[in-house]
């Protein structure tokens, strides 16, 4: 081996010298080309969802300038990362595809003011580390803003980078606080951890006496839901019992329903592939109990068969059987494309990305190599100004300096 | 000159009830050249591996100088002066020549030297070092494998491995020297070598040996009392011919 | 009580998983970390089975058949050119395998949790508990398996040789047995009995995803180490005993998060005062 | 006797790459044009290579398999950062912040390795393995749970992240610390204590029988890895925030492991070289396969993997291998200048150095336990 090794190291050596020269040449920043993509803001999109413009937010930033990265780009490109391998892939691959789909979609429609946009997600296997090594290479690949990571812990991750270079991000389902706590440009499209946990406690609290509670202690996201559950509990003095499981090492849910059997309801603060799995253990156990739960169980009706008779409820901003028009839209053209129908995540992703493209089409973005700080800066403006809101899957959404998203949650039932 | 070096008494062991020593009382004064000697079976091995500390005897106990050695470790053992061949040779396969002497000096008071020092490599680990492979060259000329010391212990021909193997023993220091079967798979040339090196060092190190033999001629030649074994028991013992020519001895060599 | 019911249901899984660790262990020298993928092959061919409307007795051929051809080729491609290299390498192919197998699945499944409709036997009731029939047959079937594993290695002549090779390879060899098509045979059924285990965690935990076999396939493995290594009744006992003590534990909710690292400590207890596990056979070296 | 020592170059191999790249890469950031992806890639590489020669130093020296590593990093990330970020707010300067909370770090992580270490006197081979795989996921589930440590949000360490954009001296101060650690691991290989690790790797029980402390040395050595391994971990907490459990997964040991394996056992340049290179293909492999493609990442990963090993392992193609190395054909020139038998060095062809990975159990069909090998016990009143 050694032989072998030592040879390849010359050429790793050689490989990481050159690379950096290479890296040298596209970074030169006085090359800001005018290409001729770039379109001026003569023709208006016709897109319903605008929100009236204001002139306001346009003349205080000034667009012409190019990034360090971004001189080359031709089209606005949108980055990601989230995890597309490994335990937690399906929710990655989720957001992915809502997004793609959404970037798809404005291309098709021309794009902002004729500017194509470009959306890539990079591999983060749910890993901060790997999230960092994703942001890199997205922000010298010309990343100019961003729909951040799919999970809360890489997430955090990519929000510190991001805060660095003044780079945007709504992420669509990192939902712990401590995501948008950790840059000033980090916004978020779906619920808060906390604020779910709280509605969650005092929903249960008022129509059930008899509750139970199964989280996911390997997770920050279910575990962020039931600390706020727990807190909120104690606080109106309700007492539940407590059950807990690591979807890591476990994935046989018998002793957990078995000691909620009794329970009239069952708290499920979990992802929808678990939360499949216990319902099917109510069946086998006999527990008829109402699975209540948060976002994260959006997508379960694909992981029951007919044998589940539990009645399941959760809490979401999206319900794949809604009748309205755009949500119906949307299931179509992605069962259309992806042969499955989408959950909440994939709706997230695809929302996120419209709220970008709204913001800058509010903004007067005009330059498509324009720099990701100025960008970004020009964006949480417009988004936090009072005056911008935007209906999507997930309901209506207004935002504020803290990135949090209001909207309002629907409570969907499956089952009943 | 006739102070006892190593003294047993009653020392054996039995595995799973069965007596593979039982017995065995032997007593080897300094400088003295004794024998070992028994049938395939006999526990002449298992009586060196109750005298190194691999095994614990399940009863008796033996005496180096007068010191108790039994319940030692085979660290312990060996520090306090008891060094071992192998009767199927086990060197440091995967290191050069001189490198298994270093390690067998390596428990020697001159050599020590703190882990922390050769972390840092302060001057005391160079010195300690040279020193050392000084030393080392000098047990491999004894053996006449000076010029082989920077080959791999396992490319040496399988004379040499048992003369590396005497050498690595030597080097730890000790006051009894336990050689088993050293001649194996020599020729008769390599033996009559052996015989005159085992004798030298005994001089040159003013040692006492307690070797292990099948081949006769070199027990007869080199050892002035023998203990044969058969059967984990004492058979005979005392001078070597004495010994060699009992008729139990013969019984159990040669069979009825 | 039920609890311990649905441990042993539980620990029946590890257990026939451990059968085929233990077994490949024995035999080939090497650690199989790809042993768990094979059970997820397994599960997605009883998944696309009954997708297509087969019956799950159906399931079950093509999954053992699957799943032997998959252990068969593995072995012949990944393994067999390295026999008498180090045991290392091997074990570095063996993860190599593990990843090609989850990637390959994932490229043609998709990421996505697949639900698998499996038909369920219900639910009987036993001492005043209730324990599902899945788990019964499951329990019920690992004994017969591992019963007839015992018989299979003591009495036929492909058994003996198999003990044989895991004596001394070389030996073997020498008395004119074919070690290559030995192994070959303990990897089939390895893979044969993955294929089984694959249908009773479905049984049990009925939806299938590419990373599905690595969380059973360590706990398999630390189950063979409980019961020794090499050893046929070790294997089963061990992966019992596992099931039962994560079940204990998850019950109680103040040692539930705590759960991995109870079953790992008792590992470890276990092989500080059995150091070769509660059945693995000693071996000392020759001094 | 000429006393003139002769410098090899192999002894200082390693110190020149890791050299070379930290000079290299220091002087094209003072030009500016360093990305920071890539001075991001050299802090990845660093403490990959501290972890891979660490755990060299068990399974390459020692002899023992360990499938622990991460968990030792992992005492370090959560233990150091934590204390980093305590010291943080006292100590104004960051490079004593960083040295401290890894010199404490690494502390930290030396006494878990002696907690593992203590197993591996009694244990052998493939239940070590296990042992050492267990430590390392108990290590991770107690930090789970731990609320002072974010339980399963993990520890965010924002306030004492490098600010990669300000301040990309991270990458240096990792270099550095690899450096450090050659020296260090260089120096204990090449001393009397270093043999005597590899006699107990080669020979246990001839090593016991020259008087070597075997207890000591191993715990000696899993201590100075674990130590290793923990301040590659506080430099992961510099590097990126949070600190989450999930990354110090076996999956992650095990990842260390073949950096070892296809390194070459016992050879540290090997490591330094196999970490570099397995950083750095993960690395080009997620920056160019995004979006659909990211599946096929590990496809390739294990293709990579299982091609090398088999090249670099069958024996059936040792010949071909022979005539296409370019060592080989190196050898060959210099071959006949050599004197036969002058062969140097004892580090030798890994393939040939076996590992205490003992490979031996018997497959058993009966119950009852062999203890035809274990000696009574002793009788008390014999003596």
């Amino acid at each position: 081996m050694k032989k072998f090794s030592k040879i390849i190291a010359m050429l790793l050596c050689l490989s990481m010298v050159v690379a950096f020269a290479a890296c040298s040449g596209t970074e030169d920043p006085t090359n800001a080309s005018d290409d001729a993509t770039v379109a001026d803001d003569a023709t208006v999109a016709d897109d319903a969802t605008v929100a009236d413009g204001s002139d306001a937010v346009e003349t205080e930033f000034d667009f012409s300038e190019a990034g360090q990265y971004t001189a080359d780009n031709t089209a606005y490109f949108i980055g990601a990362t989230g995890p597309l391998t490994g335990d937690t892939s399906s929710y990655g691959i989720s957001v992915q595809q809502g997004a793609a789909l959404a970037v798809e979609e404005i291309n098709a429609a021309g794009g902002l003011n004729g500017v194509q946009f470009k959306f890539d997600m990079k591999d983060d296997k749910s890993t901060a580390a790997d999230a960092s090594t994703g942001y890199d290479a997205l922000y010298e690949a010309g990343m100019q803003i961003s729909i951040g990571s799919v999970t809360s812990g890489s997430c955090e991750s990519f929000a510190a980078r991001a805060d660095e270079d003044g780079v945007f991000f709504i992420t669509p389902s990192a939902s712990a606080a401590s995501v948008i706590a950790a840059s000033d440009y980090a916004f978020r499209v779906c619920f808060g951890d906390p604020d779910q946990g709280i509605l969650a406690a005092e929903e249960l609290t008022a129509n059930f006496t008899n509750i139970g509670a199964i989280y996911d202690n390997s997770d920050p996201y279910s575990t962020g839901i039931y600390e706020a559950f727990k807190t909120k509990m104690a606080e109106l003095n309700v007492s539940y019992i407590e059950q807990s499981f690591d979807a890591e090492n476990n994935r046989d849910f018998s002793t957990q329903v078995e000691a909620l059997k009794d329970c009239d309801v069952i708290f499920l603060p979990i992802y929808y592939t678990e939360a499949g799995l216990i319902a099917k253990t109510c069946v086998s156990k006999g527990c008829d109990a109402l699975l209540f739960g948060c976002d994260g169980l959006d997508g379960v009706a694909d992981q029951i068969d007919e044998t589940v008779t539990n009645t399941i409820k959760y809490i979401t901003p999206f319900d794949v059987n809604s009748e309205e028009k755009m949500v119906a839209d949307f299931v179509a053209s992605y069962t259309t494309k992806y042969g499955s129908a989408p959950d909440q995540f994939a709706a997230d992703g695809y929302d996120a990305i419209y709220v970008i493209y709204n913001a800058m089409l509010k903004a007067g973005i005009n330059n498509v190599t324009v720099a990701p700080d100025v960008l970004g800066d020009a964006i949480v403006a417009t988004v936090t100004a009072a005056d911008f809101s935007y209906k999507g899957l997930t309901g209506d959404m207004t935002w504020d300096v803290s990135g949090a998203c209001n909207k309002i949650p629907v409570i969907v039932t499956l089952g009943e | 000159m006739s102070e006892v070096v190593l003294k047993t008494e009653n020392l054996g062991i039995s595995f799973g009830g069965l007596k593979a020593v039982d017995n065995v009382n032997i007593e080897i004064k300094r400088k003295q050249l004794y024998g070992l000697v028994g049938p395939n079976g006999a526990g002449k091995t298992t009586v060196f591996n109750l005298l190194t500390g691999v095994y614990q005897p399940t009863t008796g106990c033996f005496y180096l100088n007068g010191e108790k050695l039994t319940g030692k470790t085979q660290e312990q053992i060996n520090h306090k002066g008891i060094a071992r061949t192998f009767q199927n040779i086990r060197l440091f396969n995967n290191m050069s020549v001189i490198r298994n002497v270093l390690v067998g000096l390596h428990n020697q008071p001159e050599f020590k030297c703190n882990p922390f020092v050769s972390l840092l490599r302060l001057p005391r680990h160079f010195k300690v070092e040279k020193a050392m492979r000084e030393r080392a060259k000098e047990i491999l000329r004894i053996f006449d494998l000076e010029d082989e010391r920077n080959n791999l212990a396992c490319n040496l021909p399988y004379g040499k491995q048992r003369k590396l193997e005497i050498a690595r023993a030597l080097a730890t220091n000790p006051k009894l020297l336990l050689l088993d079967e050293p001649a194996a798979g020599m020729n008769p040339h390599e033996t009559e070598d052996l015989m005159n090196i085992i004798r030298r060092i005994r001089d040159e190190f003013d040692l006492t040996i307690l070797l292990i033999e099948h081949d006769m001629k070199f027990v007869s030649g080199l050892c002035d009392e023998i203990t044969v074994l058969n059967f984990g028991t004492v058979l005979a013992q005392g001078k070597t011919e004495d010994a060699l020519n009992d008729p139990e001895v013969i019984k159990a060599y040669i069979g009825e | 009580m039920s609890t311990v019911l649905d441990g042993l249901s539980l620990g029946a899984i590890y257990a026939l998983i451990a059968l085929g660790y233990t077994m490949v262990y024995g035999i080939a020298k090497m650690l199989n970390f790809a042993h768990g993928d094979i059970i997820m092959v397994g599960a997605y061919a009883i998944f696309v089975t009954l997708a297509a409307g087969g019956h799950v007795g159906i399931a079950l051929l093509v999954a053992v058949l699957m799943c032997v051809v998959f252990g068969i080729v593995i072995e012949k491609v990944a393994y067999r050119p390295l026999r008498g290299a180090s045991p290392l390498a091997v074990l570095i192919t063996a993860i190599g395998v593990s990843y090609l197998l989850q990637s390959v699945a994932q490229i043609i499944f998709g990421a996505k949790a697949q639900t698998v409709s499996i038909v369920s036997f219900g639910t009987v009731k036993i001492a005043s508990a209730e324990i599902s029939v899945s788990s019964l047959i499951t329990l019920v079937v690992g004994a017969v398996i591992m019963a007839a594993l015992t018989l299979f290695v003591k009495n036929t002549r492909t058994g003996r040789a198999m003990l044989a090779v895991s004596e001394d390879r070389g030996a073997a060899q020498l008395m004119g047995i074919n070690v290559n098509r030995i192994i070959m045979i303990t990897f089939a059924i390895g893979s044969a009995l993955a294929a089984f285990a694959s249908i009773f965690y479905l049984m049990q935990i009925p939806s299938t995803e590419p990373t599905l076999g690595s969380m059973p396939g360590i706990k398999a493995f630390t189950a063979a180490v409980i019961g020794g290594i090499g050893s046929i009744p070790g294997a089963m006992i061990g992966g019992v005993l596992l099931g039962v003590i994560e079940k204990i534990c998850l019950s109680v909710p103040v040692l539930a998060p705590y759960t991995t690292a109870v079953e790992f400590a008792m590992l470890i207890l276990i092989l500080l005062v059995r150091p070769i596990g509660l059945l693995g056979k000693k071996r000392r070296e020759k001094v | 006797m000429a006393k003139l020592k002769r410098i090899k170059i192999s002894d200082y191999f390693c110190y020149l790459i890791v050299g070379a790249v930290m000079i290299g890469s220091f002087i094209v950031a003072q030009t500016g044009n360093l990305p920071r992806s890539y001075s991001n890639l050299l802090v990845q590489v660093a403490y990959s290579i501290i972890l891979a020669v660490s755990l060299n130093l068990v399974v390459g020296f020692l002899g023992e398999l360990s499938l622990g590593h991460a968990g030792f990093m992992c005492v370090g990330a959560y233990m150091g950062s934590y204390l980093a970020m305590q010291l943080s707010a006292v100590v104004d300067n960051k490079l004593i912040v960083l040295i401290v909370s890894m010199l404490a770090g690494g502390l930290l992580a030396a006494f878990f390795g002696l907690l593992v270490g203590l197993p591996a006197l009694r244990l052998k081979g493939d239940y070590l393995a296990i042992v050492t795989l267990a430590f390392g996921e108990i290590v991770r589930t107690i930090f789970k749970n731990m609320s002072v440590f974010g339980k399963a949000m993990g520890l965010s360490t924002q306030s004492i992240k490098y600010d990669t954009r300000q301040d990309t001296s991270l990458y240096l101060v990792s270099f550095a610390t690899v450096l450090v650690v050659l020296f260090l691991v260089q120096n204990l290989v090449r001393s009397k204590h270093g043999r005597a690790i590899t006699a107990i790797r080669d020979n246990e029980i001839a090593a016991k029988a020259m008087g070597i402390n075997v207890t000591f040395y191993k715990l000696f050595v899993f201590v100075i890895a674990a130590f290793f391994a923990g301040m590659a971990g506080v430099i992961y907490g510099h590097y990126t925030t949070p600190v989450l459990y999930s990354f110090f997964s076996y999956n992650y040991s095990i990842e260390i492991l073949v950096m070892v394996v296809l390194g070459g056992m016992a050879s540290i340049n090997g490591s330094i070289i196999a970490a570099a290179l397995i950083t750095f293909i993960n690395f080009q492999l997620q920056s160019h396969l995004s979006g659909d493609l990211a599946a096929l990442k590990y496809l390739i990963y294990a293709l990579i993997l299982i091609v090398l090993v088999i090249f670099n392992n069958a024996p059936k193609l040792a010949p071909i291998k022979d005539k296409v190395s370019p060592k080989a054909m190196f050898e060959k020139i210099r071959a006949h200048k050599r004197k036969p038998g002058d062969i140097r060095g004892d580090k030798s062809d890994w393939r040939v150095i076996p590992t205490k990975i003992r490979m031996d159990e018997v497959l058993s069909v009966d119950l009852q336990q062999g203890n035809d090998y274990t000696p009574d016990k002793p009788n008390k009143g014999g003596n």
